[in-house]
């Protein structure tokens, strides 16, 4: 690989941690909630209510059915609405979020589902509220799955940076794709896949080593 | 608002590939006459227009005259082009056969599946005498248009930088030469036909129309149109991409 | 305190289980009432239909003057704090320690992390727990658990505690430290206790009511005192027989040939019960002294029913006729009850 | 059949827990081995070093003339299907019913289903299951599951069945069943059963030997009767005491005033702790026929530890100094042991 | 939308059928077994071996840390060798089972780590083999979160299976950024994103009611 391409990788490997660590961040912090809410308000639970947990699903269905190309396009005036530009990497930060909040929602939810509901009631007989019991029992009870969840999504999303390219967002997947792919330099192509495949290891190991801190069970 | 004051940096949209590697150099050559460019590098060619069109961009420079006319009838974009940049023919290859005549009934043929180089193939492919294309589609044609198909080809649509990986699995390719090239195939030399030079895909410097007359603008096409770029062009890419100035 | 009217509760399912049949039940405030029947019988639906975990079929629960089964769930929610609970299977939240799963009511309630550490350790020095006090629950035995379960329930003071068998993982002496506090909680904060457990010697120490549920209904129910010496129902025989043992055991039976008429030359096997003061009357001294006949103790059982002496004894009376005759006669014009079981040869 | 020597087992981590401390343990073949113990002092560890789910820091693990401390994985799998268990937390898979619970031991060795079939369905019987067949445990109340959990461990006829607390959760009928059911298997099967509980009357009636472990340590064993009869530690004596009563209910000790030291004019409070054939034995109206006395039972227990009698009375003698005398030395020479625990003035 | 699009909808309804159902159902059969041997050979569990934890752990990583794009160009030889060509449907058919695998195997990892460890303790007392501890305790005892993930799987392969234009594997995504996004044919994306959703959501609901039927906890 030629010397004048370090410039270049080093600049994708903030672009992509960039993109990566926000969206990571946002999905989490939106996505938690909303795996909650698809839990919770669903039949027989405690905040039951079944036209807004159907709503919710169809939505986060039909967030997931778009492609994410035709996502990215779609949702420009709101990117532009939320960063002032629809392009660059900060621009390719807003569809990252929004493909990866229903992905953290669905996998929360699963996780959610899991915890034994003995527990639930338990907290029930206590006369907790519903927003107590999230905070209180469901949360802390399934943070180690939820974390692993998050460690899954943040490995997603560094995949799904890489198109990113399309709307000028940069990164090291797309660097791989336009040296790599696309010029035919198959020593960036490997420069960079080494590079994203500590980053997945890093995220991995971190990911593993804090669901392990976490879970008391 | 028309802003016609002097700006000392303008932000350039293309796509990756040789109008990259050409608009780095002109970056340099800028930067020296006191011009800053900042690169955005798409990896789209729809975006580079519409980035355009909501003033995330100053300048593209990606696309030829078709492409650019079709564009800007759908989507009502209001641009002109101050200047011509190069001209990337396309070509057709093939592993299998030494000439588009020899294709057996059935073969496989792969083309570009974007609507500017996808046209572009089906017309290439029309010329060579294989399949007609529905009148008057022109460059916008895809492979739905195409009306008779005696040999029963099977034309398959790839990504545009998939197509000379596909040589090995199909009986003919149409290729763009900036993905020939880093591929090893050498238009004048590989071809089985290629489009010629005085084809209406030479690529243009598109502006939004309030801008036309920007001094910035104007020195910027000054120094993409320069002596040391065209050298550049026509050593890296050895005659294969050709400068129009 | 508690009123339960006609409280059925049926499982829906591929085959339904009538878990609770129409169960009627009222527990005064201050007292302690206990609830004993067979595994399956529906012990556990009761008691989770009193805190409407188990929402019922029918019927209506009737709490502090609350009717529960109507409540909103914001009102619930309130009615709800007042109700400790004891899990049959604990229930602990595995992500906090024992610490911090005693204050979670307490969390609920909005107190201060100085209000919930005042509370809170003389409760673990009550449990026993204060060494494991940042232990988390998957590192605690069995008997451990329960006892976070129990200090987590009487944590906040609830005007009623309903425990799920809340003793049955530990060992006796436990148990008993553990219904020393209940009592103790019970006299002094008249608070309401309904218990479910299958250790009678539990209900015999600090249950002032009882009632035995079988098959989903209560088929007896009363003061612990009469149902322990007149148990009416064979289920509640059994119970009270497996504390107080009201039978000669088998291994006697089997050694003699019991006669159920009186044969010539035969000892009488009688069942003399006691109760209150007459248990402490030196009878059998009496029979001896004033009967020409032997007295021997094939077995005996003097307890304390909360205090009140409750007494049992199988004895063998041997002698002539007529003084045998004699001795029936004193002892059935005791104030005891009499019971022959049968008789046995002397040649035996 | 098991021999455990020195087996130590630490629970590491932030503070380090010394669950068992060296523990030696013998378990003859076909014996019923009982172990008690306060909550927490070892016993789920100790029974789980025996088929090795906890792996002893320290000592060694014989089964069946096999040390399984050091055995390869696919041996210690052979011994393991020899050994059954019974959880505490039953650990029933609850992705299958009641009937498929069981057959799980039998699917392990491979068995065909009408095999399977013709063990299960009279287990169902024993444990009174067979309507729950096909339910699933969470449709299942406590006490069934831990049936549930029993039938399991039984249905490959091991050759070692270990217990944790396996009938804590049943109510006296069925803990009586089950208890007949395994000292059935024990006596026709020749299994070796070694069993934790803290219910006393369970080692009363099944057991042969027991062992007392406190603080990790093991500190008294022996004979079921010999440990009865007979308790050494402190602990030892209050479990004995919370099955066989052998002290004065505190109630009658307060409405006493009692003096360790004769009094004038006072009646003797004594305890009789009668072994074997002299409880049968009419010490009582002896005593009352030849000494010039009054003898009152304040208490008594006469209760049978696997079928030999065994028995206390508290009594209360009466009478002139002389004949409290003669009584005392007569008393003295029987066969049985007398305590004298006071003097109670008789003008109480 | 002009009647003549109807064709190329239906047979890219059809190619992303195909496409969604075998990778679904390869990565079902492999990722599954993956997530097994992730779990089980984890320091501790029933079939510990570190070093073969490490290995499969670094490709699964490897494999997610490529882009969806150079993945399926990398493996052009595989694809070859395994369909016989590296373009259209089929030979789509191959990245986009290698993507699913190691996530499948993640997501099945993290459900069978929930499992009470008491029951995995029940059947060792039993003697019973790690093969018999995964297949009558493990995958039955998680089945339903199992189930959970292979529809987040199916689904995200709905939305990966866009990429497949890339190598001309068609689909309803291709057909939507062909069409619809790059020749500005709004009905056209219209229509195949409504057809995505009806996909999306016959998906889901038929994975929530096989999950909650397999569940009896
Ligand atoms: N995984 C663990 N980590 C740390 N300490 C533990 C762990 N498991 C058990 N202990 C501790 O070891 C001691 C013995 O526990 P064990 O479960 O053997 O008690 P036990 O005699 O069975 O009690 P119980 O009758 O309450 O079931 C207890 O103090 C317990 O807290
Ligand atoms: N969710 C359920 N679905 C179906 N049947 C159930 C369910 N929960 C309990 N049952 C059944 O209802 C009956 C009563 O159960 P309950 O738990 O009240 O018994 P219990 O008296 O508490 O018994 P134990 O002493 O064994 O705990 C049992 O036959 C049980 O199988
Ligand atoms: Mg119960
Ligand atoms: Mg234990």
């Amino acid at each position: 690989m030629s010397p004048q391409m370090i410039d270049p990788l080093l600049l994708s490997l903030w672009q992509t941690i960039h993109m990566v660590v926000v969206s990571a961040s946002i999905a989490a912090v939106l996505g938690i909630p909303l795996g909650v809410i698809l839990l919770t308000t669903a039949k027989g639970h405690i905040l039951e209510n079944v036209p807004l947990n159907r709503v919710l699903g169809t939505i986060v269905n039909a967030t997931r059915s778009v492609p994410f190309i035709i996502l990215m396009v779609a949702i420009i005036p709101l990117t532009r609405l939320l960063v002032g530009t629809s392009i660059g990497t900060t621009a390719a930060i807003v569809p990252l979020s929004i493909a990866a909040i229903p992905f953290v929602g669905r996998l929360v939810e699963a996780s959610l589902k899991e915890i034994d509901y003995g527990l639930i009631e338990a907290a029930l007989a206590m006369g907790a509220s519903p927003f107590q019991i999230i905070r209180k029992v469901l949360l802390p009870e399934s943070l180690a799955t939820i974390i692993s969840g998050l460690t899954i999504t943040t490995i997603t999303l560094i995949g799904f940076s890489a198109m990113a390219g399309v709307i000028g967002g940069g990164g090291l997947g797309d660097l791989a794709i336009r040296y790599g792919y696309q010029r035919f330099q198959a020593d960036v192509m490997l420069a960079t896949v080494i590079v994203l495949l500590i980053m997945v290891q890093l995220v991995q190991s971190m990911g593993n080593y804090i669901a392990r801190r976490v879970n008391k069970k | 608002a028309t802003d016609n004051t002097v700006k000392n940096t303008i932000k350039v949209g293309t796509t990756a590939g040789p109008h990259a590697e050409i608009l780095e150099k002109v970056k340099d050559e800028a930067e020296k006459q006191g011009l800053k460019v900042e690169i955005v590098e798409f990896n789209d060619f729809i975006q580079p227009n519409a980035a355009l069109a909501q003033k995330d961009l100053d300048i593209n420079v990606y696309q030829h005259k078709p492409f650019l006319d079709k564009t800007m009838a759908d989507k009502q974009y209001k641009f002109v082009a101050i200047g011509k940049s190069i001209i990337l023919p396309m070509g057709i290859y093939s592993k299998k056969v030494k000439a588009i005549a020899d294709l057996k009934p059935g073969a496989t043929i792969a083309i570009p599946n974007d609507p500017s180089n996808g046209g572009r193939a089906l017309l290439l492919l029309e010329k060579a005498g294989i399949i007609k294309l529905k009148p008057g589609v022109g460059v916008n044609a895809s492979a739905f248009d195409i009306i008779e198909n005696p040999k029963k080809f099977k034309i398959l649509e790839v990504e545009a930088a998939q197509t000379p990986r596909s040589l090995d699995d199909t009986d003919l390719v149409a290729v763009t030469t900036n993905y020939a090239l880093p591929a090893g195939l050498v238009p004048a030399r590989d071809g089985l036909a290629v489009e010629d030079s005085n084809s209406p895909y030479a690529n243009l410097i598109v502006v939004r129309e309030e801008d036309k007359n920007n001094p910035t603008y104007e020195k910027f096409v000054k120094i993409y149109q320069s002596e040391p770029i065209k050298q550049f062009v026509i050593e890296h890419f050895k005659g294969s991409i050709l400068p129009t100035w | 305190m508690i009123k339960l009217t006609n409280v059925t509760k049926t499982y829906v399912g591929k085959n339904d289980v009538h878990a609770l049949k129409g169960v009627s039940l009222t527990v005064e405030p201050g007292e302690i009432y206990g609830i004993i029947g067979l595994s399956g019988a529906g012990k556990s639906t009761l008691i989770r239909c009193i805190n409407m975990l188990e929402k019922p079929t029918e019927g209506s629960v009737i709490v502090d003057g609350q009717e529960l089964t109507s409540l909103s769930t914001d009102k619930l929610r309130e009615a709800r704090k007042k109700i400790g609970m004891i899990f049959q299977h604990f229930n602990l939240l595995s992500s906090r320690t024992v610490y911090d799963n005693i204050a979670f009511p307490l969390e609920l309630e909005g107190r201060s992390k100085q209000e919930i550490e005042q509370t809170i350790t003389p409760l673990l020095e009550l449990v026993g727990l204060t060494d494991k006090k940042y232990h988390y629950p998957s590192q605690l035995s069995g008997g451990q658990k329960q006892r976070v379960g129990i200090a987590r329930a009487l944590a906040n003071n609830p005007e009623v505690l309903l425990c799920d068998e809340a003793t049955s993982a530990l060992d006796p002496q436990t148990t008993k430290s553990i219904l020393e506090l209940l009592q103790d909680v019970n006299r002094k904060l008249k608070l309401t206790i309904v218990l479910i457990t299958h250790e009678m010697h539990v209900i015999k120490e600090i249950c002032h009511h009882v009632a035995v549920i079988e098959n989903g209904l209560i088929i007896e129910q009363g003061k612990v005192i009469d149902v322990f010496t007149n148990p009416q129902s064979a289920t509640a025989k059994e119970f009270v027989g497996s504390v107080i043992s009201t039978n000669l055991p088998e291994e006697i039976i089997r050694s003699f040939s019991l006669s159920p008429v009186p044969i010539p030359n035969s000892n009488i096997i009688a069942r003399l019960t006691f109760l209150g003061e007459s248990a402490n009357d030196p009878v059998i001294a009496s029979l001896i002294r004033c009967f020409d006949v032997d007295v021997s103790i094939l077995f005996g059982n003097i307890d304390y029913i909360q205090g009140n002496p409750f007494g049992i004894l199988i004895i063998s009376i041997s002698g002539n006729e007529d003084s045998l005759k004699n001795t029936m006669d004193y002892l059935n014009n005791k104030n005891l009850k009499v019971e022959v079981i049968g008789y046995v040869s002397t040649n035996d």
